[in-house]
């Protein structure tokens, strides 16, 4: 399979990418990895007309502490979140995540940037970010804009952010009661439903909580539902089934296809958020 | 026609210089230009692994890549893992455990089998097996493929 | 694939029922339309500019209104062309007075052939639903127009 | 023929093949350039049934690069359609689809361009428009001539309209006498039925398919390489279909990565690059993507059954009745129609059945056409059977193992004639099974499974035992013929050249025939080199597939070692006893040596009489010099190799997803000449197997789309998928051939398939399951565990 042709671009800072953007008429796509876009194109599902390569500029590449949350670059690498001892210290759940995207190969080369702007229904990445409350670190023409993972993911592949502007960097607040579990499709090991909790403790009770769920729908988004259900409450097993047990009800639009019907995504909504806050509550 | 893109990249150790379209993918790059056909393609949506190289040092599926984003790079290929005419430790291993039949997949599956070697020196089986469950072989089961990196592994 | 869903205007009947059957209009809604020519009463040839996000392509097609039982519904026939293959769609849109606005309900079937269906498929149904989503907000701005 | 004193024979020699592999220096169809080589992309059709109404490849035919542009109409003018193997009916199928289409995936034009790039996109600027006609997905509706039919000659969509075979079926006069198959089921205790499904399966050999075609006017000859596991049948069936004459036509199976049956065929494609060559005097190369190869390389399996099964109360089989229809897609290919037929071949199984009705359908729907892929309508038959007797087990409530060996073929009789016509070799079953069952510690499994159950856990286990045919085999059963070839040459130096029609693709026939040889001729395995896979090097063969090439191929190469042996015993002892005639029958070849039994002190090098024989002086009377030597070897039988497989499955209670715990197999594949391929051989099949059981399946949707178009959508089993694999062995050779060698590249997924379902269906007892059809897809499972049994 071979692309259509285009041009190619790179660009050694966020402005010059944004400005090559603006100079695309239209027709440009930022690459960082490339492991959502190429495929695609390789398909010829997507024909942009200019690539503009945006994994060197250096703003937006690793991962730095920045008073207590994570700044990690939106061309960091899987890869390179998994082996992160920052994020592992403050945010193991983005690296647990990280590792159950693809395979090791993917993991080296698709961004955390590229993921979240691809925005694709089965995507890992968005539904911790949601969970997390993380906030997104866009800059277009007009400057900087932060918005938070919750707004970002809008609907499948859309997110909060205009063609000209690029994802620099993702703020990880920490989290250290936080899970994510997802229930993998056997060919291609996208989540048929990945589900995150991140939960605040006071012993055993929960103060608030934020599930975040990826795969059942368009995007991802929040289980609000489950998160009310969930605040203020001790963490008994009879509890957590309460809340898991409604996880799906507010869920509209859920996915049907030959790996899971409707019926199942919703019944695996339930199991998977019990399960994800189960683990989030033992650490 | 969009313009050839000039790139410099190392390859096996040795500077290549080319200009080529932009579309090209790394894969054909190194098998068509530079004549390096080990690496074999096997699927188009980076499932099988096949294409597996190494970009500076990590293994990556050069299906999945353009020549261009590999300017600069630092690559190698199945043919560049044998030292002055000794295998690599994996190699004897894939070898001496069979861990192969067609050996379509075997460049792949040996490059990702380094990577994973590099990253943890002695891995359990779970390991090995999660460590190349981004490549696909048809023939063997897998299982001298595992004795194959449990062989290297021990090796180095 | 069925694709099912309504969309409120806040407009009264006969304005929304007037607007889906413009041509102009439907011109100014159609995501990405780049080209829209009528060929036969209610029939038109486009070419659409399909975005969404890292999905890009061109589609040419046709859009034909039949059925049409006037103020109350019609039925939509699209087909579109591209290089991973084709899309075909039909639904019929009904309108109903809705508190003082109009509610338009449509229930169709999308099915795709070729590489868009091979590979597409687990994405097709969202694809539309995103862009018919697009199509009635576009609409809802031509109707505000109009009036 | 002379006894070889087994030494490398039996020894685990690591592969001679393997240096140029894992070095990345083999040589496959991508791989070759040849100097102004142009490049094929084919265009194909977007639907599944439908009427070509025009083409336009005006846009395609003015890019730049592009050499030529054709559609299946102007081909069909040179081209003609492609032929068969097989003896049935069949319809017009060309290369390049003519007027209709009747596959999503069908070739529809061809464009030949200067690079695959330009070939790609020029081939995407052809224009086509259809008339849509109804896809024809359900074979048993496609019987009653619904949605459509497929080919206008074939009533009812049937290709092969009924084949009957078992209990009193006469094949000469044709009749069926169904007295004893209605007296077995009007005795039986009970009789149990089941539909069942061996589902369509997508080879999925990692090497797609590729092909080379080189046509030198002013030579006429015409070179083809492509990824073949049989390139004699390429070059017969090439030549005849671009009129060229066969003796110029050279085929070449370079390095061919993996086959599992789908190489068999003669592909459109590769007709097309040779028929091109020939017409543009240039050479071509076309390699397929993945993504073609999913909708247009030959599907495997996709057979249904309709299975009624009658016994007595002690656990006796006296009956079987067998209905198969096999979807058989939208042509016929080379063996298409003939995979069913060996389906109902092995409907005995492993038991003395008294009474056996099998009934065969054959139907074309639109969808890629079936044919051979790993095991080939035996994995259909095991599973059937295998199925059926744990049903049996399981509504007596008795172990399956008790069934198994109260219904088995006894050792004593064979050989063995079954009802459905087959002539087994040779077996001990009981022996086998017993060593699995003491393998497995099958009582403490059985114990451990319901501790697990107990603490809450859904978990089974399964067995099964399957027979298979192998050593294809007499040509009488098959129209390509069913010998092999070989040629021993031992050259002036005393190195040996052989070559073998049995082209491998992963077997390791280099190195199984080297030691083969290396016993034979009693010098170094490295003094041999086995050449293979081009027929201007190897003159006659047949091919790899069937397991057949150790059976068949490395017994026509000791015949022919055995021929040139002789002759150089003679030579040996002209060197060792110039001036009498001597008895040379029983010498001996040892050590680079060669003796008189009697006189093992008195010997010639091995390399000495080598060089006398090309300067023969005195060339002793009556001799011709020289020591090269052919031979064709045509089995009287095939063989049945034959085991034992033993699963545990736990299956997850709230998602339904399957893992597989335990994986074990005890197979007699008789004489074994190399454990650690023949281990790589079962293992492979137990991965195929299990991934059939577990996790592939081709879908179509009810337009005849391919859903599963990617390895997106169609899972193959990753490294990840498995449990450690304990694999035994009983030896129980063959008397159809010299070596006693059975064959095992198919065992492996004949066995593993019923045994995992046997597992599932074990775990999911309790939730009232009798049955589930492949595969084990978790929402499926769920939904028993959720639902309860449905149907």
């Amino acid at each position: 399979m071979i692309p259509e042709e285009f041009e190619y671009k790179r660009a050694a800072t966020l402005d010059e990418a944004i400005s090559l953007m603006q100079s695309s008429g239209g027709e440009g796509k930022f690459l960082a990895g490339g492991h959502s876009l190429i495929p695609l194109m390789k398909l010829r599902l997507s024909e942009p007309g200019v690539l503009i390569d945006i994994s060197r500029i250096p703003q937006i590449n690793g991962i730095t502490d920045q008073n207590g949350k994570v700044q990690v670059g939106a061309a960091t690498t899987h890869a390179e979140v998994v082996s992160s001892d920052l994020i592992r210290r403050v945010c193991p759940v983005v690296a647990e995540c990280a590792a159950e995207i693809g395979d090791p190969q993917v993991r080296n080369r698709g961004t955390m940037g590229g993921s979240l702007a691809h925005s694709d229904p089965s995507a890992d990445y968005p539904a911790v970010m949601v969970a997390l409350d993380a906030e997104i670190h866009l800059k277009g023409p007009g400057g900087w804009r932060a918005v938070k993972a919750g707004d970002f993911f809008q609907g499948m592949f859309t997110v909060d952010m205009a063609e000209d502007e690029i994802i620099a960097g993702i703020q990880l607040p920490p989290a250290q009661h936080a899970a994510y579990v997802k229930l993998h499709q056997r060919a291609s090991h996208y989540a048929i439903v990945g589900i995150a909790a991140v939960l605040e403790m006071d012993g055993r009770t929960c103060t608030s909580a934020r599930i975040g769920i990826t795969g059942a729908s368009t995007h991802a988004q929040r289980l609000t539902n489950v998160e009310a259900a969930l605040a203020g409450k001790e963490l008994t097993q009879a509890n957590i089934d309460a809340a898991a047990a409604i996880a799906d009800a507010g869920l509209e639009d859920v996915n049907s296809d030959i790996h899971a019907s409707e019926a199942y995504r919703r019944a695996m909504v339930k199991v998977f958020t019990r399960r994800a806050i189960e683990r989030a509550a033992s650490r | 026609m969009a313009n050839k893109v000039p790139i410099t990249l190392k390859v096996n150790g040795a500077e290549r210089s080319a200009e080529v379209q932009p579309r090209t993918l790394l894969v054909h790059f190194l098998r068509e230009d530079l004549g390096l056909t080990g690496t074999h393609i096997g699927c188009d949506t980076t499932q099988c692994g096949a294409c597996t190289i190494l970009v500076d040092g990590k293994s990556a599926k050069s299906c999945t890549l353009f020549a261009v984003q590999a300017d600069g790079a630092d690559i190698t290929t199945i043919e560049g893992v044998a030292s002055d005419g000794d295998l690599h430790p994996v190699q004897e291993g894939f070898w001496e455990e069979h861990g192969l039949q067609c050996g379509y997949c075997t460049p792949g599956m040996i490059m990702s089998a380094i990577h994973l070697l590099n990253e943890n020196k002695s891995p359990s089986e779970q390991e090995i097996r999660e460590g190349i469950s981004g490549n696909f072989c048809r023939c063997t089961g897998y299982q001298h493929i595992v004795n194959a990196i449990k062989y290297a592994a021990n090796k180095g | 694939m069925e694709v099912s869903g309504d969309h409120k205007f806040a407009a009264p009947r006969a304005a929304v029922w007037a607007a889906l059957l413009d041509p102009r209009a439907l011109q100014a809604s159609i995501p990405g339309c780049e080209k829209f020519e009528e060929v036969a009463p209610q029939s038109y040839d486009l070419v659409i500019k399909v975005g969404i996000a890292a999905i890009k392509g061109t589609y040419a097609g046709n859009v034909t209104v039949t059925d049409p039982v006037d103020g109350e519904s019609y039925r939509l026939v699209v087909d579109g062309r591209g290089k991973p293959g084709s899309v075909q769609g039909a639904a019929t849109l009904t309108l109903i007075d809705d508190a003082g606005g109009t509610l338009v309900k449509y229930l169709g079937d999308v099915k795709a052939q070729g590489a868009i269906a091979r590979l597409g498929s687990r994405l097709l149904g969202g694809a539309a639903k995103l862009m018919i989503g697009q199509f009635m907000k576009a609409m809802e701005k031509q109707v505000e127009a109009r009036s | 023929m002379a006894i070889i004193t087994p030494k490398m024979i039996g020894e685990r020699v690591k592969r001679r093949e393997d240096p140029r592999l894992i070095q990345g220096r083999a040589t496959y169809v991508d791989d070759i350039k040849i100097a102004g080589m142009l490049h094929l992309a084919f265009r194909r059709s977007d639907i599944a049934h439908g009427i070509i109404k025009s083409i336009d490849v005006s846009a395609a035919q003015a890019m730049p690069g592009v050499e030529l542009v054709i559609t299946g109409a102007e081909l069909k003018e040179f081209l003609p359609p492609m032929p068969i193997g097989t003896p049935f009916p069949s319809p017009d199928h060309y290369s390049v689809a003519v007027d209709r289409v009747r596959y999503q995936g069908e070739p529809v034009a061809v464009v030949v361009a200067a690079d695959r790039y330009l070939a790609r996109d020029a081939a995407d600027a052809i224009e086509i428009e259809y008339e849509p006609l109804p896809a024809v997905i359900d074979p048993e509706r496609a019987m009653t001539g619904e949605p459509a039919i497929v080919h206008e000659a074939f009533a009812n969509n049937l290709a092969v309209p009924y084949v009957p075979g078992g209990t009193g079926f006469d094949p000469v006069a044709g009749t069926v006498d169904n007295t004893a198959v209605d007296k077995a089921f009007a005795e039986a205790d009970f009789v149990l039925s089941q539909r069942m499904l061996n589902q369509r399966l997508a080879p999925t050999a990692m090497e797609p398919r590729g092909v080379v075609a080189h046509y030198e006017p002013g030579k006429e000859h015409l070179t083809i390489w492509s990824s073949t596991q049989n390139p004699h049948i390429l070059k017969t069936f090439v030549a005849a279909l671009t009129g060229t004459p066969d003796n110029q036509v050279r085929a070449i199976a370079p390095e061919v990565g993996g086959g599992f049956g789908c190489k068999i065929n003669i592909y459109g494609e590769d007709y097309v690059a040779a028929a091109l060559s020939k017409k543009l005097g240039k050479p071509l190369k076309w390699i397929e993507d993945r993504s073609e190869a999913f909708q247009a390389t030959i599907h495997g399996r996709d057979i249904l059954a309709y299975v009624d099964i009658a016994g007595k109360n002690d656990g006796r089989v006296t009956g079987l009745k067998i209905k198969l229809i096999a979807d058989i897609g939208a042509y016929n290919m080379i063996l298409t129609a003939a995979i069913p037929t060996l389906t109902m071949l092995m409907l005995n199984g492993t038991y003395d059945i008294p009474a056996i009705r099998a009934e065969l359908t054959e139907v074309f729907t639109n969808k890629m056409p079936t044919d051979a892929y790993r095991g080939a309508g035996r994995p259909e038959g095991a599973y059937f059977v295998e199925r059926a007797m744990d049903m049996v087990a399981r509504h007596l409530n008795m172990d399956p193992a008790e069934v198994k060996r109260k219904n088995f073929i006894k050792a004593d009789q064979f050989p063995f004639a079954t009802q459905m016509g087959a002539v087994y070799d040779s077996g001990d079953y009981e022996k086998t099974l017993d060593l699995a069952l003491k393998n497995a510690k099958w009582e403490e499994l059985k114990a451990e499974r319901d501790r697990m159950r107990a603490d809450g856990r859904i978990v089974g286990i399964g067995l099964s035992f399957y027979v298979e045919v192998c050593g294809l085999g007499p040509s009488a059963s098959l129209p390509t013929g069913g010998w092999e070839y070989s040629s021993v040459t031992v050259e002036r130096s005393g190195k040996i050249t052989a070559t073998t029609g049995a082209s491998p693709h992963g077997q390791g026939n280099e190195t199984t025939f080297s030691q083969m040889l290396s016993d034979q001729f009693g010098i170094p395995m490295g003094d041999i080199t086995i050449l293979h896979g081009d027929t201007g090097v190897v003159k006659q063969g047949i091919g790899t597939f069937g397991s057949r090439s150790q059976a068949v191929g490395g017994t026509a190469l000791l015949k022919a070692g055995e021929k040139v042996k002789d002759k150089m015993a003679r030579f040996a002892a002209a060197l060792l006893n110039p001036n009498e005639e001597t008895d040379t029958s029983n010498m001996v070849f040892a050590e680079g040596r060669i003796s008189f039994k009697d006189a093992p002190g008195q010997s010639v090098g091995f390399s000495d009489v080598a060089a006398y024989a090309y300067v023969p002086v005195p060339l002793p009377a009556g001799m011709e010099p020289g020591l090269s030597d052919q031979a064709f070897f045509e089995p009287a039988n095939n063989t049945y190799p034959y085991g034992a497989h033993i699963a545990m499955l736990e299956i997850d209670r709230e998602t339904g997803e399957p893992r597989l715990l335990k994986m074990l197999a005890v197979d007699d594949a008789g004489t074994i000449i190399n454990p650690l391929i023949v281990e790589g051989q079962l293992h492979g099949g137990l991965a195929q197997g299990i991934g059939q059981a577990m996790i592939e399946e081709v879908v179509y949707d009810e337009d005849g789309q391919l859903i599963t178009g990617s390895f997106m959508d169609y899972a193959i089993p990753r490294a990840t998928d498995f449990p450690w694999f304990e694999l035994d062995k009983t030896v129980t050779p063959t008397p159809v051939n010299p070596l006693g060698a059975k064959g095992v590249g198919e065992a492996g997924t004949l066995g593993s398939t019923p045994c995992i379902v046997n597992a599932a269906v074990d775990a999911l007892s309790p939730f009232g399951v009798k049955h589930i059809d492949m595969m084990l897809r978790p929402e499926k499972l769920w939904r028993i565990i959720n639902e309860g049994a449905t149907g």
